[in-house]
């Protein structure tokens, strides 16, 4: 399980640092795949189809609408390293040392991997869940859309509201004249 | 029947219908929009008085005393932040029926400002941590949308900035979530409390303090976090700023903070220093910066980040003296800010400009927006008898006596300073000689004056909030909410 | 924007349509194995954009298609909203009015398939009026 | 434990993107990378060892299933983080159209 997990991951940040630093445009939105599907893999072995689903439908989505926007405009990233910006490079190294630092002593506190205190979920993974109370059969669906709905409400309204939002981003004229 | 998924349901459907039938006629949206505000603002003031609710959405009873679905609970705190979103948000919206003329579509500026009216009550009804999160995310994609609506380069880069560092903190946010989560196996925010009482604070329950902290105070913009408010706000169209600055800032990030550290953390003597330290940061550096600003919207919006000073300060000390004066500022900040800034608007859409370099004498031409501008630069100033005044008192009684002499006498500079900017504004904008240019200058439309007229009696009439008879019943309670910390789990999963 | 090759139309006609079936089989079946109307949606979404990026479509229909894409957007998180007020009407708030029927049919688990289907609306009316957005904008102003 | 390690050091990737990066693609790309991070902490966190994926099927037995709460979740913070990319990048690609550049240095106020 950690054997597996552990390369995959690892393949994951290679994957970010690569997609982050390479001088195309085009080639960075590609190797950020690596990232998305890396992690729908990884859902795959956490035992989460649906989320594996998802991911991979969502990334190959997103790919498209990355490069339609790279194929509209440029593929060439041209920005410089603006002058004076060691400081700000130190700042976000002593920034990344302290959170690694304090994550690593606060998940000391927090379960084991793959022991999960399940207080809130029990309800629905009840062992007699033929008989849990949605009566849907994939569990996920029953969270998000009977016991967490109101969730899915909000998920849906954001997605609504995106669309508003690019709609109105990307109109003609913003102003009257 | 109980009506409080309503203050989510009731705008969410306006602005679902309004992209169906917002084009088959000019009036519609407006209509629709200005409807839907109307009965938020009623319905928020049915609430007042009322004892705490806990709504269970679903119908989702408790197993073994465990919540298993969506909690949604109104108490006193809640109560007032929703009638400060409401009430502002109602006026906010009558001003823009004439403002908005100067954009295009309007109704799917409409329907984006209902958006964020919902994801605002949403986080500030909801009473499990991941709904918090995703209605915050409503809000706040609404507001990066509408910060960029006039779609001019200065409006989209500062809309991309606010977006970036928004989304990185709903990064933060959420692995903050998982963190409290993997915890206490529960989402539901009083049984969290619950747990983590039980438990004793770890150091994880700390770790995800910190993340919450980064997280909501970058959406507040508490001072090492604050970057992208003074791009953001001022680049908005004037109602949208005065919805950010007035309203959007408090409720998904003090309100969030409040409510995460006292009523599910729990509150210790670091973070409540660090609180204190962040908040008198931003008082004091806000209000230096405010003061050399010369562009109307952007000196208001450095005022933001030193008034939210006060506030974090205020409930950083955590006497109940303190909570009550700091949430007391919050409501306070709420009429006076939003004012001002539908003021900047008045200014802009009469004539064009917003440099207060270039203005001068706009009172004998804008008598109403001149006379209200008045009423809100007294207010924030802290002159007495407006409502500012008597916030800023209690903060500073309070931390005299809880023995901060020194925030105290920070608070003092700060109001002093800010006293000194808004004489600025008063001097070259409003009063003094009318500049040539101005001359034919108009007055602005009835809308927007019956609007700003509003709020200018709120801020006279809000001083009113602190008679025996009427602080009992909102202040008072709103104060308990947030002193009465860890209680909260009792009070929302009854014993 | 220019479409392509009659092979590519023809090939994308029948691909499209399969990616479309499967779109709405998983979106029905979201309450029994995994998928459901988010991952249904895109799917449909992406059938779609398949068949625009195929033909190409001159800009004054695209503009239509993203008049009513937006239109079908609104109707399916409406409909998910009625059947949440449903509920509301009844008593509670995202009330599961409907009876919960057999475990492992088509028709069970109450309002749970609705909910997937007015997902799946929405979400595919959505992801598809945002790649449209984004495919036909012009390029104004500097360059 | 390490696995958690990991995907935090990935979300710090994402985060390093979007701290030192000045190419505006660049920047929606880390902050992809730090969403997609955090679902992987939350599906993490809600793996049970042994389990079965949260799908009842037909004349089993009584299996575990896996935590079915965080893959909810996930599934909800997935389609938020598609819809905040989606608006983002029209927004970058409008600041495109007035600048010509998607460099950060090159565009007024979002130097520094």
């Amino acid at each position: 399980m950690i054997i597996v997990l552990c390369p995959l991951i690892v393949l994951m940040i290679l994957g970010g640092v690569v997609a982050l630093e390479a001088t195309s445009l085009l080639s960075s939105v590609v190797l950020l795949g690596i990232v998305g599907f890396g992690l729908s893999a990884a859902f795959l072995i956490l035992q989460a189809p649906d989320l594996a689903i998802v991911q991979i439908v969502v990334e190959t989505l997103s790919l498209i609408i990355f490069i339609a926007v790279i194929l509209k405009t440029t593929s060439k990233d041209t920005s410089t390293r603006g002058r004076g910006r060691t400081p700000h490079y130190v700042m976000a190294a002593a920034f990344a040392l302290i959170f690694v630092l304090a994550a690593s002593w606060a998940l000391a506190s927090i379960p084991p991997f793959g022991m999960p205190s399940l207080r809130m979920a029990e309800a629905y993974l009840s062992p007699n869940s033929l008989l849990q109370p949605t009566g849907a059969a994939n569990l996920v669906a029953a969270v998000i859309l009977d016991f967490r709905g109101y969730d899915t409400l909000g998920e849906a309204t954001v997605l609504f509201t995106a669309v508003m939002g690019v709609l109105a981003v990307l109109r003609k004229t913003g102003r009257k004249p | 029947m109980n009506l409080i998924p309503l203050f989510v349901a009731i705008p969410l459907a306006m602005a679902f219908v309004m992209p169906l039938f917002g084009r088959l006629s000019r009036l519609l949206p407006d209509l629709l929009g200005n409807a839907a505000t109307l009965a938020l603002a009623a319905l928020s003031c049915a609430m007042i008085n009322l004892p705490m609710m806990v709504y269970k959405v679903g119908g989702w009873e408790p197993v073994n005393g465990v919540p298993i679905g969506i909690y949604l609970v109104v108490d006193g705190l809640a109560v007032l932040m929703l009638l400060i979103i409401n009430v502002i948000g109602f006026a906010v919206s009558v001003y823009s029926i004439e403002y908005m003329r100067k954009y295009t579509d309007k109704a799917r500026f409409y329907t984006l400002f209902l958006l964020m009216m919902a994801g605002m009550n949403g986080v500030v009804i909801s009473g499990d941590m991941f709904n918090l999160y995703v209605f915050l995310e409503v809000a706040a994609i609404a507001s990066y949308a509408l910060v960029a609506f006039g779609t001019e380069a200065e409006e989209l880069e500062a809309a991309f900035k606010y977006q970036v560092m928004g989304t990185a903190a709903s990064g933060f946010i959420l692995v903050g979530i998982a963190v409290l989560y993997s915890l206490t196996g529960t989402l539901n925010m009083a049984d969290a409390g619950k747990v983590i009482l039980e438990q004793g604070r770890s150091q994880g329950a700390l770790f995800a303090g910190a993340l919450f902290l980064m997280g909501f105070g970058l959406k507040a913009a508490i001072m090492p976090f604050h970057a992208w408010l003074p791009d953001a706000h001022p680049s908005a169209p004037a109602p949208i700023s005065a919805m950010l600055s007035g309203v959007l800032i408090k409720a998904i990030g003090i309100y969030a903070l409040c409510r995460i550290f006292f009523n599910v953390i729990g509150l210790n003597l670091t973070t409540s220093y660090i609180l204190m330290a962040m908040g008198a940061l931003s008082m004091i550096a806000g209000v230096f910066l405010a003061i050399g600003q010369w562009d109307m919207k952007r000196l208001f919006a450095y005022h933001s980040i030193s008034q939210m000073g006060y506030v974090v300060m205020a409930i950083g000390i955590g006497t109940p003296l303190a909570v009550l004066g700091g949430l007391f500022h919050l409501v306070n900040h709420a009429t006076f800010k939003s004012l001002l800034f539908l003021n900047s608007g008045a200014v802009v859409y009469s004539t064009g400009n917003r440099d207060l370099q270039k203005m001068g004498g706009l009172n004998q031409r804008m008598p109403v927006t001149g006379a209200t501008s008045l009423i809100a630069s007294m207010s924030i100033a802290g002159i007495p008898p407006f409502n500012g005044f008597w916030s800023k008192l209690i903060i500073i009684l309070a931390a005299v006596q809880a023995g901060y002499y020194g925030l105290a006498a920070l608070a003092v500079v700060g109001s002093i300073m800010t006293l000194a900017s808004f004489l600025k504004v008063q001097r070259y904008g409003f009063f003094g000689k009318l500049r040539p240019v101005w001359k034919k200058v108009r007055e602005a439309p009835v809308f927007m004056c019956v609007s700003m007229v509003l709020l200018a009696l709120l801020c006279v009439g809000m001083g009113l909030l602190l008679l025996p008879g009427v602080k009992d019943g909102l202040l008072d309670r709103a104060a308990d909410a947030v002193t009465g910390g860890t209680d909260y789990s009792g009070l929302v999963l009854g014993k | 924007m220019r479409g392509m090759t009659p092979i590519v139309k023809t090939v994308t006609r029948g691909m499209a349509g399969m990616i479309f079936l499967y779109g709405i089989y998983i979106v029905l079946h979201g309450h029994l194995t995994p998928g459901g109307g988010f991952a249904g949606g895109v799917m449909v979404a992406a059938a779609f954009v398949l068949v625009f990026l195929a033909k190409g479509s001159p800009e004054a229909v695209s503009e239509a298609k993203k008049e009513r894409s937006s239109m079908a957007e609104s109707l399916g998180i409406l409909t998910f909203w009625v059947l949440a007020m449903i509920g509301l009407i009844g008593g509670t708030f995202f009330y599961n009015f409907l009876t919960k029927g057999k475990p492992f049919r088509l028709l069970s688990a109450g309002f749970i398939p609705l909910n997937n289907i007015a997902i799946g609306i929405e979400v595919a009316g959505a992801l598809f009026a945002i790649f449209i957005t984004l495919a036909v904008l012009k390029a104004g102003g500097k360059k | 434990m390490i696995l958690l390690f990991l995907a935090i050091f990935l979300f710090l990737v994402g985060l390093y993107g979007v701290a030192t990066k000045r190419n505006l693609i660049k920047i929606v790309i880390g902050l992809t990378i730090m969403e997609y991070a955090t679902f992987l902490i939350l599906a993490l966190i809600g793996y049970r060892q042994g389990a079965a994926p949260p799908i009842v099927v037909e004349k089993m037995g009584g299996a575990t299933f896996v935590d079915a709460l965080p893959q909810a979740l996930v599934l909800t913070a997935i389609v938020i983080s598609l819809a905040t990319t989606a608006l983002l990048l029209s927004i970058a690609l409008r600041i495109y159209h007035k600048y010509g550049t998607f460099d950060v240095g090159k565009i007024r106020r979002l130097k520094g």
